[in-house]
């Protein structure tokens, strides 16, 4: 049946196309001359209206690079940014292969947006706070952390920094300022401004970026966020990554609005709606966020336009919800591809040395693997022991954890 | 258990037009669980469907058709993101009969999968039954099979009353009786055989399990059946009562039983400090104290948030319900 | 010591005026025919931008009414507009000298407000719901509600329909679909979009109208109702009641941003701001947005801008944070003279007839107040019986509530 | 009593220049119950400010201070109003330390005023203190007296852990009694002494406030002065254990006072099912079963919303506490 709600007394909105359907999607008509970059420092909130509701980019559809948002990065800065995109993608699929044989409980992929977490983490400087959903992993790599501490976390072994307590891809990565992921949606949204504020108190330059879903924007830490963020003005970089989907569920019931972007405006925040897959431009908006926050303007706001091209998860099919042509047909690209593109034809890059970088980090990929499981798998352990269950509850260990500790021990916890 | 919730769900659809189902996920792709599968394709995406990603708003819309003369039935994804609608429920779904004198009332269901078992970790394993027994106005039940299930939502849908209905994951397909290695489907359990018709489980009422002389063991959810293979392991002839409600309990089914038994062990997931199990063993202590030859005790899970991988040293074992059994004869 | 965070390393907002201070307000240039008025069955969201930044107003400051947006409302209906604001004010004066008694155990005026919920209770219809707050108990004046039973409620009397269970000022009147007030503020706004939702389903011609304060607008339901609003397009009037202060908080606190009335548009709801005190401009308002919403176009967001004259409540003391002149010189003027005011220019009325009204409407209220206070009050009972404790609770009474109803009759209950 | 949560924040912000105070109107205003009256005056708008009008923000922003080094001390206005923040605080605050292996953790502090007796009807009245104790990772305080108001909350601010303090509005201009037509202040009460110098109540220590023999009485809050004048209407002679930790509760006074005494009456406010007299209950009759002459017996709210006219019936009154205790003797 036709589940528009035209038909029905009451209205419920649907995504545009499903199973059975065919996607297809107008070619875009933004382009990398469309919008001016205000300047930072004296910009006003309203200054970004067409920057809320247009989409900025740097990439063209040929892969040359122009515009006005055109960032100063060098080759050899972007091509780090390739292969950390390159190495989240092997990474995932690595992952999931392995979740498929149970060495790991779960999985969730970055596949399609990459680029995101990465080139605005490149974008910061590295004092400054990330604070991350399930969906910027990347930014991991930005900071240096070491692949077989990542791997040893999701399939929970002995040397899981997380120690057996949250699900994979629940990273903590405190060395590199990356702030542990939780599961509940939405909440890091509005706690990334009290970071902000902490840093805006203590008068040092640290700028917090943070990122929410489309469909996770519905939520109360949405409002919170933006509102505070009105309020004190903290050096914050609030991103609503809208990928089109949140589980089945398409943005068009995540909002009654067409942009995301332009809900910022509502709290005298500037925004900015960016190219997601558009590695320049996301590096490009990030730059420019964070000479406003750190200069004392405060806060912006981005919606990070994207397609969650694999499943939500590895417990999802979305062959149930969405034509399987939809992320082929969606006009934004791959962002790998489209960088990578770019670097060849300017001269900075090749096809064959592409496909050298892949099977090197395929080995590399493999190595960690095989270090991490030394220290066990999920399907075989070891786990964390179970001690774990009561230490770092607290500060300290009060009597009835401990009595409850002892009480596990005695009935032969290991 | 997964097609005993959507058959009740199914029969109430059919039978009473003010009943709408909704939820994240829930309408076209028919819930992460599948407990919705097919209801949108056969109700009307007017009746069944997906809402934006907001449990504060969904209870808070649910409040509104319930007040304005609806039957909503709402599903919180996992108990575990319950929480951004804990002031809706309480403070609101809770109170408005009794805040406006009786004059308006919203009489709502809200489903949500809760309690441990599925390598969820944090946040998708609690069972938070307990933050709901404290607030007067809701009445409050734990699924443990596919009749229950069944029956008790059909009950909660057709109550005046908002009910809270907690399914335990764990047991979607099939029960669990504490190991992790053993996967045994529903099929053959004599709770399985779930009429396709409109039956209730009425609220208030508790199943007994088992019956025996040695000691009461009460739980409710996954526990039920874990508490099978303890009172299995320990040798002992007990009772084995099945809560089923939680708000209003079974006062009677309660006493009874350890008034004939003189023994009682408590079993629940959630953290044992403040868990429903410390009513019971308050009220239990109350009510039954001249019959008590043995302090009530508790198994439960720990005082720790749930952990990922070493979730069976935290739920409840067969080996830990034996052992508080034989504590229990042991006085 | 100056509180203007702009010395300090973290932006903390403050008051435009303190204790101390004296308050000015530039005089307004909104004027009637700034505005035009859209057709409210063809207009889209974004064709409201003016109204949400501007102000509709209809009296002008000479008491003439003019512009686009005055509607079709006869003198005799103006009148008992008119009669019903009186009869507030008398009534709000009369309640809290009796809460100085001790009759009330509290108390909340409505001072200055007096225009809208009365004004926007008229230009609906009697099906539609009304879901107030605290501040629009004038809507059950317009639905009819008996003053002897409203006060009965205020002084906790045995004839309160509450039955003692709330607060004064908590009322529920269902025969005029005016829905219990709840004191957690801000979750009525996102219930009314489900009660409207259930009309919608229904298919019948019902609108639903609540209000939020602008201090409670940075509460979590103004998210979710705004958005859920725009994604279901139920028949909702959304109101933000912008009287410029939540207790001792002034809206500068509230939001960074400038008018409340623009935030609907991210959501592509239509957002009118309208002068508060304009007992036109808030009819024609209302009736707009109930043309849209009765033809299913959905919710319409609106700013009520007034100021809140009195004490936040009979427990608070404004003095202690805003300038006390600062009531006097607000240039919005006050509801009730500005009704007044033009119904004399008219001819419609005269001041004798005014001051006739006011001594008419006093005795009402002292005859009314004489007659609830038969059935006792707060300071001497008679109270509803404490078997009231216990009713309600369920739609049945179950055992364990009448085993403790027992053990308090037992106990010497009454 | 105000002036002791005034004094211990005052201190505070002159000790450690981490330490922020925030809430709805505790700013300039200096709190609707005047508790942080004064202190934007001295410490400056950058350290003591106004938010806006949002628990769950409120909430939010305390974690990410606390998690970047800071020392939030946030004010929620009235403990009725703390459910927007639920999800923040049971989800989020309560589990950073252990979700994140330890690499990141929380210390705030959460002051709120709770309790009834003020007329407050269903929502200025209620004392949801059981439903923070059922959430590992938080500690949890209620205090009663200037002294222990002051105190707690200092241990509150320097604590690592994340605490709710809980204060009993009924009591921050004097104690009392039972009685609502007496109005006494602190004035001559030997715990409304006190020092304006920085010291301490250790967290999960009890007070003993009464000593005796014939029952342990347990209180919280309000209740613990209602109780004095309880045990005084029984003619008992009674241990009075004033808590001030839920969590960590004190084991040692609970269990010494009910081995010596067999008998035990726990009483609070808040409703009676699932309560913290419910975990109290369950609690002693686990450790002290053998000790015990009669069951441990709950004087509480009723399982009612907070009424407003009726409050005096509600809420425990120096009688029914007495016939509690009278009853614990009789067995
Ligand atoms: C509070 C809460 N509610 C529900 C969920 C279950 N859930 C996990 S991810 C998800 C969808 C999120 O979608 P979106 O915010 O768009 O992020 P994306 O997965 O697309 O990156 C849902 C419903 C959750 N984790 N937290
Ligand atoms: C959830 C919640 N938090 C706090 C309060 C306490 N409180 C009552 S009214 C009020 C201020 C409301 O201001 P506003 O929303 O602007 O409405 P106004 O009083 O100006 O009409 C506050 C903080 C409350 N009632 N509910
Ligand atoms: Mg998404
Ligand atoms: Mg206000």
């Amino acid at each position: 049946m036709n589940n528009d709600g035209c038909e029905t007394p009451i209205r419920v909105p649907s995504a545009p196309f499903r199973p059975g359907e065919s996607a297809s999607f107008e070619e875009w008509s933004y382009s990398p001359s469309d919008l001016m970059m205000p300047d930072p420092l004296s910009c006003e909130p309203k200054d970004t209206i067409p920057h809320s509701t247009g989409l900025i980019r740097v990439l063209g559809d040929d892969g040359s690079r122009s515009g006005d948002w055109d960032p100063v990065i060098s080759d050899s800065d972007l091509l780090i940014g390739l292969e950390h995109m390159v190495r989240l993608r092997i990474f995932d699929d690595r992952m999931m292969k392995m979740q498929r044989t149970g060495k790991l409980s779960f999985y969730m992929r970055s596949l399609g947006e990459e680029a995101i977490a990465i080139a605005q983490t490149m974008a910061l400087e590295k004092q400054d706070w990330i604070f991350p959903t399930y969906r910027q992993p990347g930014a991991q790599f930005v900071r240096g952390r070491d692949m077989v501490s990542m791997i040893c976390h999701c399939i929970g072994n002995v040397e899981d920094n997380v120690k057996g307590r949250q699900m994979p891809v629940h990273y903590t990565y405190r060395e590199g300022r990356y702030i542990s992921v939780s599961s509940p949606v939405g909440t890091q949204f509005s706690q990334a401004v009290g970071v902000a504020m902490a840093s805006a108190y203590k008068g040092l330059d640290e700028v917090t970026i943070t990122w929410i879903g489309d469909g996770a924007s519905a939520e109360g830490d949405y409002h919170y966020a933006l509102n505070f963020a009105s309020v004190f003005r903290p050096p914050v970089i609030l991103n609503v990554v809208n990928n089109q989907w949140a589980i089945s569920t398409h943005a068009n019931l995540a909002s009654g609005s067409s942009t995301f972007a332009d809900r910022g405006l509502a709290y005298d925040v500037p925004c900015l709606r960016v190219d997601g897959n558009d590695f320049l431009a996301l590096y490009s908006v990030t730059k420019w966020a964070r000479d406003r926050a750190s200069a004392g303007l405060g806060a912006t706001h981005i919606e990070v336009l994207t397609y969650r091209a694999g499943a939500h998860s590895s417990s999802d099919d979305p062959t149930r919800y969405r034509p399987s042509d939809e992320p082929d047909v969606w006009p934004g690209g791959d962002p790998i591809h489209r960088l990578r593109d770019h670097l060849i034809s300017v001269g900075a890059w090749t096809e064959e040395k592409h496909r050298d970088l892949e099977g090197r980090i395929d080995s590399e990929v493999m190595a960690a693997y095989k270090e991490a499981v030394k220290f066990g798998d999920l399907a075989q352990g070891p786990y964390p022991s179970s001690d774990t269950i009561f230490t770092e509850v607290y500060s300290d260990v009060p009597w009835h954890l401990q009595e409850q500790w002892d009480e596990m021990n005695r009935l032969g916890g290991d | 258990m997964v097609q005993a919730v959507n058959s009740a769900l199914d029969n109430m659809l059919s039978k009473d037009e003010d009943v709408l189902v909704f939820g994240e996920d829930v309408g076209y792709f028919g819930g992460v669980f599948r407990t919705t599968d097919g209801l949108q394709e056969k109700h009307g995406a007017h009746r069944v469907f997906d809402t934006p990603l907001s449990e504060g708003g969904i209870a808070a819309i649910a409040f509104g058709m319930g007040l304005n003369g609806l039957k909503p039935v709402c599903e919180i994804q996992f108990a575990d993101y319950i929480f951004p609608a804990y002031d809706q429920i309480v403070n609101e779904i809770a109170k408005l009969r009794h805040r406006s004198g009786g004059e308006f009332w919203t009489p709502i269901t809200i489903r949500t999968p809760a309690g441990g078992g599925i390598r969820g970790g944090h946040h998708h394993s609690q069972s938070p039954e307990s933050q709901f027994t404290h607030t007067p106005g809701l009445k409050v039940v734990y699924s443990s099979t596919p009749y229950n299930a069944k029956g008790l939502l059909i009950s909660a849908i057709e109550s005046e009353d908002p009910v809270i209905v907690f399914e335990p994951k764990r047991c979607y397909r099939g029960p669990f009786y504490g190991d992790p290695h053993k996967v045994p489907t529903w099929s053959g359990h004599p709770e399985a055989e779930v009429p396709d018709v409109h039956y209730t489980v009425p609220i208030g009422e508790a199943r007994l399990v088992n019956e025996g002389n040695d000691c009461t063991v009460i739980a409710w959810g996954t526990m039920v059946h874990v508490c099978e293979e303890g009172i299995r392991q320990s040798g002992a002839s007990c009772d084995l009562i099945d809560l089923q409600s939680l708000i209003p309990w079974d006062r009677e089914a309660v006493v009874r039983s350890v008034k004939k038994t003189g023994r009682c062990v408590i079993v629940h997931e959630a953290p044992k400090t403040s868990g429903y199990g410390a009513e019971m063993a308050a009220s239990v202590q109350e009510r039954c104290f001249w019959s008590l030859e043995a302090p009530v005790t508790r198994v439960t899970g720990w005082d720790t948030p749930f952990p990922h991988t070493t979730e069976w040293d935290y739920m409840p074992s067969p080996q830990r319900i034996a052992e508080a059994i034989r504590g229990a004869l042991e006085g």
